[in-house]
């Protein structure tokens, strides 16, 4: 329907948010991390490692298991804080950066284990992710003012437009927990992308997908990255990293190990070492 | 003061116990049973109406009371959390451990009558003897030796890892051919068991009294709150900690501040160290 | 609807001014639970103190109204004010801790607060406690008063239903399933919570001065722990999530009590029964009941349908990022 | 149907008319499958076709509608899952599903509980050998390992209670291409050194790789059978591919 | 004729039950009996029972079931101050006569209540008389008090220790029991080194009362004790060490129920013990007899008020009690007028020595 196209984007009404000027900014920006390094007790989980993001690309991010992958996508997001190195987005440093503020800046995530909320909807639960638009209070939330219904109107709007291009469109109003694995999938690429944000960080979004969902994921990302979204996808599905990425970085035992064009990688003898097998 | 740091360790080794309680049938289940003080009532009162009434031998009697402490563990177990937890994953289970709990303080109360009766004697000992009264080192002893056992039980026994692993997902538990139901009432009988035999090393500090359940149930849950949830060394601190407080606070202030002292300084300790005293650390969410 | 109906209108079939007291009573006790039911049952904080929340409110309407002769509407709203600013004194560090320390403290705070009543004498009246004087006119008779406590549970509903329904209400209860999930849409989870717990505690307050004016006098064994026991079950039993479930759950558990009244000293004891009873046929919780019955006799048939992207429309939907 | 390739060696799970439903909702209607002494055997089918149902079922972790099922020519069927455990079915559920709040090493003796000789530590060393990766961290929370190495330590689990039918569903979940490849060797050399395996998979290429027999689960039937070869050459693999 | 209705708040179960159960007996006993002897002017009485379980709201809802549901003509009790303190307006709001059991001086109030009478003993009577025997007859002026956390607890201990200010006399040691405690040796350690010469406990919790006695026992400190009546209940006795931590304990009993020098109760009391023994068992009576006189008292008073009311119009009734005057009890004589109802004298008080009790009552105190 036609309000859909002058949906404002209200990140200017966000409360904990000045940054008019980020979003604009952003726009053109890149996600850049910086020699991190993040240490649990004795072991090293990341270290010093370096990536960036451009808008509009697709970056895999492969290794072998514990070798840093989820911990790096914690640190871009903010879940954990690095212990060295920084992470800039267009040139606004975010490094200490919480977690809340990361969807203000346009970074929003996919979970390993996917994070619904099973008691509540698929539409409630693709709403959610719009959560930093909205800047009703308490107050003018438990008088249903109209800037409250307003901004609810909005994301349903934008929620359910999602959904349905990302195919759940029929699911709408199943009970989170009452949907199989790949669904749950898209659900959470569906609440990240009502946050409209710059960039997305999905963790395996293909783990436990027949071939069929993964082409259909496949698409989906690609329909994202000519939206000029920035696409970092963690993934041990290779063949699927490979067909779409623009870059991949390989990380082992928290090292980079080599980044590059799929090509190059598929083909580094390094990575068909440690991770590939023959 | 003397006096004060025995009275202390006294009621001390109760809360201890009690938090021990709390905690093996937590280990299991994820309850807070309401009906844990109770389990030290029944058990008390059992022993004043063996011995007391039914002048049983001292032994006989002692074990009836623990018998009854276990039969009323595992009746909590099959009444109060099987059906509930098998059903919902709402915290019902205070509201049908409230209720059993309410249905036996009443029913004592009716039986036994809502007047304190005397606990007798254990051992032959003259009442002038002051702080060495087997009033207060029985509990502290008894407490002592339990909470030995029940850490001997932990480390000797894959007990302990399989209670976590029942109450952290059944269905996994299941699949790796652990009973759960099994479990779980094991670990009340065992709650059961601790409760039966402090609430009646303790019967002649406290008497046989029929609302001496809640209270009890009260403060052995500070003193888990304090030692840290899954903690038996945590809820051996924590209940001497509160059980000396107590004493001390009224020693000091007078009774109208006691609980108000007492767990006043807890929450004050509580929001320095949010995970409790021995409670686990972070661990890793995402 | 008709129920609301029923509820207004109830003066006028009730048989006698003894159902409108139960009645006021229970819409006294739900003012309170509705609040609570959002910091409970939709952010799931296990709050099982706020009876020392309900007993400020009532003795600054008892001390304030009554002694000091003050407008009783403007005690009540100083009542709530109160409630408020202690509610939000009690959260500020105490919703730091994690769910059952938290219990503790509100648990703690309770006690606090019925020690303090007790001891002090000169504010409180200590144990001989203070009576509290009805409302002036028009609610100054039994059906009045009854009016006005009905008016005001309509409003709390009100307020809280907006709260749940709206994108406050998608917030809270992710913070309740997963504060990681919250987090990463950027919910701010301390400063919600603490928002929530204070409304609590203005609408506890608040519930204090129209519960103490029903009692017409208030001692501190009125206000006893299991009473702030009472509360958090009504939620639990009436199941999380929903506000139909807690509201029944506040009427079974008040009109249980009444019914075995007969019984004279066996009545605690079937209470008791009563309530397990309850549990163990209802284990979803008296909200839920319907839904579950509903399914048994029409289960809903799972279809399976292949996801299949509508790219255009994603696109569409994704690309306004830009046009923005 | 008979079957050319398939070993001749006695059968040793045997699943008849399995029909298992969710509240009302029928999930399952009537599966039937074998699993030979020695053979390693793949279900295939996409997501929600009923296999993880199937073989919870079979392992009486949920309740059956109808259906036998016979192991080592008993019937099984109204056993508990504990008795089963102890017949020598071990089920490595899917999603690495660990207990997090207790240790690496804690988790595999977990593993060994139903057992006799249950918590008896002798044979940790041979898990840790066959997946160092945790063995590096056996003192460790399981939450604080990656996904995949949760994955690594199920399987682990499943192993170290030496069953003769050792389910695997979807273990390749969050593992590294090198590091399935692994864990379908060890199974591999499992099922040589007798241990039956019962696979669920949805990488169809590694699964077929080592299969030696192959059934295709669609919606709650079983959809179609053969051997590994016979499905690679014949026209099955691209019901699979599609997802049906 | 349609029966009397009579509403009986009691805490059946719960804090104060020994006292409630007690005056349930007497209660149900002369109901019956007037029953028997046809009831009042043909009219049967009907008793209808509310176990308040000590609990002010229930307290407060049933008052309003029996005022308005059940429509009683009489409403007895409630026991418990705490719950009465909120029934009692309830009930003068229904304009029903309210015979109280409750010894709160702030309960009666000929304005605000005009038909709540009470039939028992105010605290400050009682407060008065158990402190006169300590200064006037035991010449004791050193006093600890001891009171319970509870409203009755620290109000009492309030009173007391006005009553004693207002005498010149301040206490040397005064402290607030929780009544859960189980020791309270330090308490009384320190009320000794304080220099206290007697120890007047204000609590009702026969638990806290045995532990006071036998942490005296144990320290071998022989104070008199002097406090709350139910320092005297048999339930005590089991709470002991030792039988003799009983001496040198008394508490204020009433003429009526205590044994003469010729051991001997008032015949009239012993007609009523004897009438009602078979109800209760038939053997010795293990409770204060003078909570089932009490009971029997708050019937016969219905009886005479409506009786000389000729109705049970609540207005007419009230003129009645009012009018009352020496109207003999077996518990105590009782007269009101329309300034005062409190309609117990003091001189139905005398001390009572604690373990004296035989069969329902007790011994005279030495020396009055
Ligand atoms: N919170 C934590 N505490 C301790 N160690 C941790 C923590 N989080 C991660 N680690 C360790 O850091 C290493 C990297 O973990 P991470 O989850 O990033 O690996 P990964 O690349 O995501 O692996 P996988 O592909 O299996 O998910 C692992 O060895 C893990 O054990
Ligand atoms: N607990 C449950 N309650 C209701 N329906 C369920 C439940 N678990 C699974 N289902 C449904 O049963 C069907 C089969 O699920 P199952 O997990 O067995 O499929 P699967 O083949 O294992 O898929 P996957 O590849 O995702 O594991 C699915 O449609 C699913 O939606
Ligand atoms: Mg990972
Ligand atoms: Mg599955």
């Amino acid at each position: 329907m036609a309000a859909i196209e002058n949906v404002p984007v209200p990140v200017h009404r966000a409360p904990a948010a000045q940054p008019t000027s980020a979003s604009t900014s952003t726009a053109l920006g890149e996600l850049r991390a910086e020699g991190v390094t993040k240490r649990f007790g004795g072991v090293t989980a990341v270290n010093k490692v370096s990536l960036t993001l451009q808008p509009g690309e697709i970056h895999g991010l492969i290794g072998t298991n514990g070798s840093g992958k989820t911990t790096m996508l914690n640190l871009l997001s903010g879940y954990y804080p690095v212990d060295e190195g920084s992470i800039s987005l267009g040139g606004q440093t975010l490094t200490q950066a919480s977690v809340q503020r990361r969807p203000h800046v346009g970074i929003a995530r996919t979970f390993q284990k996917p994070r619904l909320l099973g008691t509540l909807s698929v539409l409630d639960n693709a709403m959610l992710g719009g959560w930093k638009d909205t800047g009703a209070g308490f107050l003018s939330t438990a008088f249903a003012l109209g800037r409250a219904r307003r901004e609810d109107r909005m994301l349903r709007e934008r929620a359910s437009e999602l959904l349905h291009g990302i195919g759940l469109g029929h699911l709408m109003h199943r009970k989170a927990n009452l949907l199989d694995h790949a669904e749950q999938r898209f659900l959470e690429i569906a609440r990240g992308l009502t946050m409209q944000p710059r960039f997305i960080l999905m963790d395996e979004p293909a783990g436990g997908l027949t071939e069929h969902e993964i082409d259909q994921l496949a698409q989906i990302i690609t329909t994202l990255r000519d939206c000029r979204v920035g696409v970092l996808i963690v993934e041990h599905h290779t063949d699927f990293v490979f067909r779409i990425s623009h870059r991949v970085t390989t990380l082992n035992l928290g090292q980079m190990l080599k980044e590059g064009t799929p090509e190059e990688v598929r083909n580094d003898p390094e990575v068909i070492r440690v991770y590939l097998g023959a | 003061m003397l006096t004060v740091l025995i009275t202390g360790l006294a009621t001390g080794a109760l809360y201890v116990a009690a938090a021990l309680a709390y905690n093996v049938m937590y280990s299991t289940s994820k309850v807070l049973s309401v009906t844990t003080g109770h389990v030290f009532m029944v058990s008390c009162v059992a022993g004043a109406f063996f011995i007391g009434e039914l002048k049983l031998p001292m032994i006989v009697g002692f074990l009836g009371a623990v018998a009854a402490g276990i039969a009323f563990g595992l009746l909590t177990e099959i009444v109060a959390i099987r059906r509930v937890l098998a059903r919902s994953d709402e915290h019902l289970w205070l509201l049908s451990t409230l209720a059993l709990a309410t249905i036996i303080q009443q029913s004592i109360g009716l039986w036994w009558g809502t007047e304190p009766k005397p606990f007798p004697r254990l051992f032959e000992q003259e009442f002038t003897s002051g702080l060495l009264d087997q009033k207060y080192w029985l509990p502290i002893v008894a407490v002592g030796l339990m909470a030995v056992c029940m850490e001997l039980f932990y480390r000797r026994t894959l007990f302990g890892k399989i209670f976590l692993a029942v109450s952290e997902d059944p269905f996994a538990a299941r699949a790796r051919g652990i009973s759960t139901d099994r479990i779980r009432a094991v670990s009340y009988a065992i709650a059961g068991l601790i409760g039966g035999v402090a609430g009646f090393a303790a019967g002649q500090l406290t008497f046989a009294f029929f609302a001496l359940g809640l209270s009890l149930t009260l403060n052995g849950f500070i003193a888990l709150a304090v030692g840290g949830l899954g903690s038996n060394l945590g809820a051996i601190v924590g209940g001497i900690t509160l059980g000396l407080l107590n004493a001390t606070a009224t020693y000091f202030f007078g009774g109208e501040y006691q609980q108000t002292v007492a767990i006043g300084l807890l929450m004050v300790f509580l929001l320095l160290k949010p995970e409790g005293l021995f409670g686990n650390k972070m661990v890793r969410h995402v | 609807m008709l129920a609301l109906l029923a509820l207004v209108t109830l003066p006028f079939w009730a048989r006698d001014p003894y159902q409108i007291h139960l009645a006021a009573l229970i819409a006294s006790y739900w003012i309170l639970v509705a609040g609570l039911n959002l910091v409970i049952g939709y952010t799931g904080l296990l709050s099982v103190g706020h009876v020392g929340l309900l007993a400020i409110g009532a003795y600054t309407f008892a001390i304030l109204s009554g002694r000091h002769e003050m407008n009783p509407f403007l005690a009540i709203a100083v009542a709530g004010a109160l409630g408020g600013g202690i509610g939000f004194v009690l959260g500020l560090p105490s919703l730091r801790l994690p769910g059952f320390y938290f219990a503790m403290a509100t648990m703690a705070f309770s006690m606090m607060v019925s020690e303090f009543t007790l001891a002090q004498q000169g504010l409180t009246g200590g144990g001989t406690g203070l009576s509290v004087p009805t409302f002036p006119k028009p609610f100054d008779t039994p059906n009045g008063f009854y009016w006005m406590l009905v008016g005001v549970a309509g409003l709390v509903t009100w307020l809280t239903w907006n709260v749940a329904r709206l994108m406050w209400g998608k917030a809270l209860i992710a913070i309740r399933d997963s504060e990681v999930a919250a987090a990463s849409v950027g919910v701010p989870i301390y400063n919600l919570k603490l928002k929530v717990f204070a409304f609590s505690g203005v609408v506890a307050g608040v519930a204090g001065a129209l519960f103490a004016s029903l009692q017409s006098y208030i001692t501190p064994d009125t206000f006893h722990f299991e009473l702030g026991l009472f509360f958090f079950i009504c939620i639990v039993i009436g199941g999380r999530g929903a506000i139909l479930g807690p509201l029944l759950g506040t009427i079974v558990l008040t009109a249980l009590p009444e019914m075995v009244a007969p019984l004279a000293k066996f009545g605690q004891f079937f209470y008791g029964a009563l309530l397990l009873i309850v549990v163990l046929l209802l284990p979803e919780g008296i909200g839920n009941a319907f839904k579950v019955v509903r399914e048994r006799l029409r289960p809903k048939v799972i279809t399976k349908q292949v996801v299949a992207p509508d790219l255009r429309r994603l696109a569409n939907a994704v690309r306004h990022v830009e046009v923005a | 149907m008979q079957e050319p390739k398939r070993t001749s060696s006695p059968v040793l799970l045997e699943v008849k008319g399995l029909e298992v439903a969710y509240g009302k909702a029928k999930v399952i209607h009537g599966i039937d499958f074998q699993v030979r002494q020695g053979e390693f055997v793949v279900l295939l089918g996409r997501n929600g076709a009923g296999k993880s149902t199937t073989l919870h079922a079979l392992c009486g972790l949920i309740p059956k509608q109808a259906g036998s099922v016979r192991f080592k020519d008993r019937d099984i069927s109204r056993l508990e899952p504990r008795a089963i455990v102890r017949e020598g079915i071990v089920n490595v559920l899917e999603g690495h599903r660990v207990f997090t709040g207790l240790t690496v090493e804690d988790n595999l003796l977990i593993g060994t509980y139903a057992k006799k000789s249950g918590g008896d530590k002798s044979k940790l060393e041979r898990i840790y050998d066959l997946f160092p990766e945790i063995g590096e961290r056996r003192h460790q929370l399981a939450s604080r390992l990656s996904g995949g190495q949760q994955q690594i330590l199920a399987v682990g689990q499943g192993i170290i209670a030496d069953p003769q039918l050792l389910i695997l569903d979807e273990p390749s979940g969050g593992l590294a291409p090198i590091v399935v490849d692994r864990i379908l060797k060890v199974a591999k050399e499992l099922c040589r050194s007798g241990i039956a395996i019962l696979l669920v998979e949805q990488l169809v290429r590694e699964a077929l790789k080592f299969a030696d027999y192959c059934y295709l689960v669609e919606t709650g039937r079983i959809g179609g059978q053969g051997t590994s070869d016979e499905v690679r050459s014949g026209e099955l693999i691209q019901r699979i591919y599609l997802g049906s | 004729q349609e029966p009397i209705r009579i509403g009986w708040l009691s805490s059946l179960s719960g804090p104060l039950s020994t006292p409630a159960i007690a005056e349930n007996h007497g209660v149900q006993f002369a109901v019956d009996e007037l029953n028997k002897r046809g009831g009042i002017n043909g009219r049967k009485l009907e008793l209808i029972t509310r176990d308040t379980a000590g609990d002010p709201t229930k307290a407060v809802n049933f008052a309003n079931q029996l005022a308005h549901q059940d429509k009683v003509q009489f409403i007895l009790g409630p026991l418990n101050s705490g719950e009465a303190l909120p029934t009692v307006p309830i009930v003068a709001r229904a304009g029903l006569p309210n015979l109280l059991v409750t010894a709160l001086e702030e309960l009666t109030d000929p304005v605000k209540y005009p038909r709540a009478f009470r039939v028992i003993f105010t605290n400050e009577q009682w407060i008065r008389v158990s402190q006169n025997y300590a200064i006037n007859v035991l010449k004791r002026k050193k006093i600890a008090i001891i009171g319970d956390t509870t409203g009755y607890g620290t109000a009492t201990v309030k009173k007391s220790t006005e009553m004693l200010a207002a005498m010149g006399i301040k206490p040397v040691y005064t402290v607030l029991i929780d009544p859960n405690r189980t020791t309270l040796n330090d308490e009384m350690t320190k009320a000794k080194e304080a220099g206290a010469d007697i120890v007047m406990p204000w609590t009702s919790s026969t638990g806290l009362l045995a532990r006071i006695l036998n942490a005296r026992g144990d320290m071998q400190w022989d104070v008199p004790v002097i406090g709350h009546s139910a320092i005297m209940t048999l339930a005590i006795k089991g709470l002991l060490n030792k039988p003799e931590y009983w001496e040198k304990t008394y508490a204020v009993g009433f003429k009526n129920m205590t044994y003469g020098p010729d051991g001997k109760l008032p015949e009239r009391t012993q007609k009523l013990m004897e009438a009602m023994r078979p109800r209760l068992g038939g053997g010795q009576i293990d409770f204060s007899f003078w909570w089932a006189a009490v009971g029997n008292d708050l019937v016969g008073l219905i009886e005479h008020a409506v009786k000389t009311a000729g109705s049970t119009d609540p207005a007419a009734i009230q003129k009645a009690l009012e009018n009352t005057s020496e109207f003999k009890g077996y518990y105590a004589t009782y007269s009101w007028h329309s300034k005062e109802r409190n309609g117990f004298q003091d001189s139905d008080m005398v001390m009572n020595v604690a373990n004296s009790f035989k069969d329902g009552s007790y011994k005279l105190a030495p020396d009055q």
